[in-house]
């Protein structure tokens, strides 16, 4: 019937990047847990923050917001954000907001290990 | 004002919580599949109804929990179908002009729900309700061949 | 009647059109996903509202597609979470004890749906409304260990 | 956000087998397009009738109502009606409504044409 699904948030690491990992829809109710999660990622510094959005099929504007928070704050700290693993749906959302000419956009982690 | 005279055939109350909004997502999505849109678009036009549902939560209600909302939805029955969405709130009324994203070359967090909105629903007009409140109309035809031109025309 | 005091945090408003049964369906769906339930179980328990729905359109109703139905939707904020959905027509009143399925030995077609919805609720109580129609208060407890118990002494 | 589907019937053969393979949701809007589909398959006089149901998320009472008149024209006609490929949303509500032992049901295709 539906396959919206209850946010859950992983974070992982893979050499000297750090991945956060949502899976679920990021919208208002979810954003503030994702905002919250990037941010302690980002504690600790590392020189690259992978965003791995392969869990997720919906995003809003509120999403979006936060990416683009973490994506200024990453500049600040000299850290480079990647977004990856983009599904269609919430790859035409970025379009749509033109922001995928903004981001650092990955097709797989692989690559955004790589990039 | 709009060429869709049809009643509505479903009316959703809602209270202003960011919890409710996906079991909205979803009977918007439900009801745009009826009107025969694919699986992007009737995700789009959820997302433009999430995005309407949104402000009126951040902005009309400054995140109170316990105010209400209602959508309602129309679906022609005449070929080229569209979906018509009636978003009602009792908040303050702003002047309508006040509405509208920031500069999209301006990147900054927040900012871009109104020229979502805007991008993806044909018709999006937002009132004064009387006694109090705003209303939002949103109206997206489906026309597979216009659909090109009019997002280029718009862009 | 029942210990769930909340106030319904959704409100739906359909006409009674089989074909308005996915956008019912996907609500509850997605209220029930709020509700912690499994996939399977939010499946289950938009199958019961949907079975409901399509007696009141078949029996309330006599296939009228011009009449109307409500569906209000409460969540328990405490653990364990409940979900409570009420439904309620304008149909002619009949003797609750009229509403039951056949004998499921007896296999012919229909005759299913009552009981499909008293498998699948912890809660299924028909009334009559004031001053007409009548409503069904349908409620499930998100209570994993207990579930099986449950079943087992219903069967 | 959703994965409901509009129902569309296909009509297949296999040797001296009838398939009817519905894609979406069955329930009070769709049923009455299956029973027509399935009666006309019948009026064909197959000896064995599979109704694939690896297309279909979302079965109601309606649906299974269809298949019980089916199954009893079958009888009527000495022709063989199988069930195949339920997903496991569908295989539930077969079996609350104690229909999983009245019915012959398939594994696969496969297994529905080799029965
Ligand atoms: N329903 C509403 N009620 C009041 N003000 C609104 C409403 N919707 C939009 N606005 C105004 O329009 C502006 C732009 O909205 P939007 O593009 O969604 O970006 P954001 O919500 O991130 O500010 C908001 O900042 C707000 O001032
Ligand atoms: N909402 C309703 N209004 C009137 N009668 C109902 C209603 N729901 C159920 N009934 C009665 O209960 C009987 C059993 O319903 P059900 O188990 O769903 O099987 P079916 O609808 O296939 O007959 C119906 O035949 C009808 O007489």
């Amino acid at each position: 019937m539906s396959n919206t699904q209850q946010l859950e948030i992983f974070i992982e690491s893979e050499g000297d990047a750090k991945i956060v990992r949502p899976v679920g829809d990021i919208d208002l109710s979810g954003a503030p847990a994702l905002r919250q999660q990037i941010s302690q990622a980002q504690q600790e510094h590392p020189t690259r923050l992978i965003v791995d959005l392969s869990g997720v099929p919906y995003m809003d504007s509120s999403g979006l917001a936060t990416l683009v928070e973490a994506m200024q704050i990453a500049r600040r700290n000299d850290a480079l954000l990647i977004i990856c693993s983009l599904q269609d749906k919430v790859r035409s959302i970025f379009e749509i907001a033109r922001l995928d000419m903004v981001f650092k956009i990955a097709q797989s982690r692989e690559d955004a290990i790589s990039m | 004002m709009t060429a869709i005279q049809t009643n509505p055939v479903v009316r959703l109350e809602i209270a202003s919580q960011p919890e409710l909004l996906a079991g909205a997502r979803a009977l918007i999505a439900a009801m745009a599949q009826r009107c025969g849109f694919n699986e992007i678009m009737c995700g789009q036009i959820s997302l433009a109804v999430d995005e309407a549902l949104c402000n009126i939560i951040k902005h009309g209600y400054n995140c109170r929990e316990d105010e209400r909302i209602w959508i309602s939805i129309s679906i022609t029955e005449t070929e080229p179908k569209s979906i018509k969405i009636i978003i009602e709130d009792t908040a303050d009324q702003i002047e309508v002009s006040e509405i509208r994203s920031r500069d999209l070359d301006d990147v900054r967090p927040g900012g871009l729900g109104v020229h979502i909105i805007k991008e993806i629903m044909d018709v999006v007009e937002y009132e004064h309700r009387q006694p109090r409140g705003m209303r939002l109309t949103l109206i997206k035809t489906n026309k597979p061949s216009q659909a090109r031109e009019n997002k280029e025309q718009k862009t």
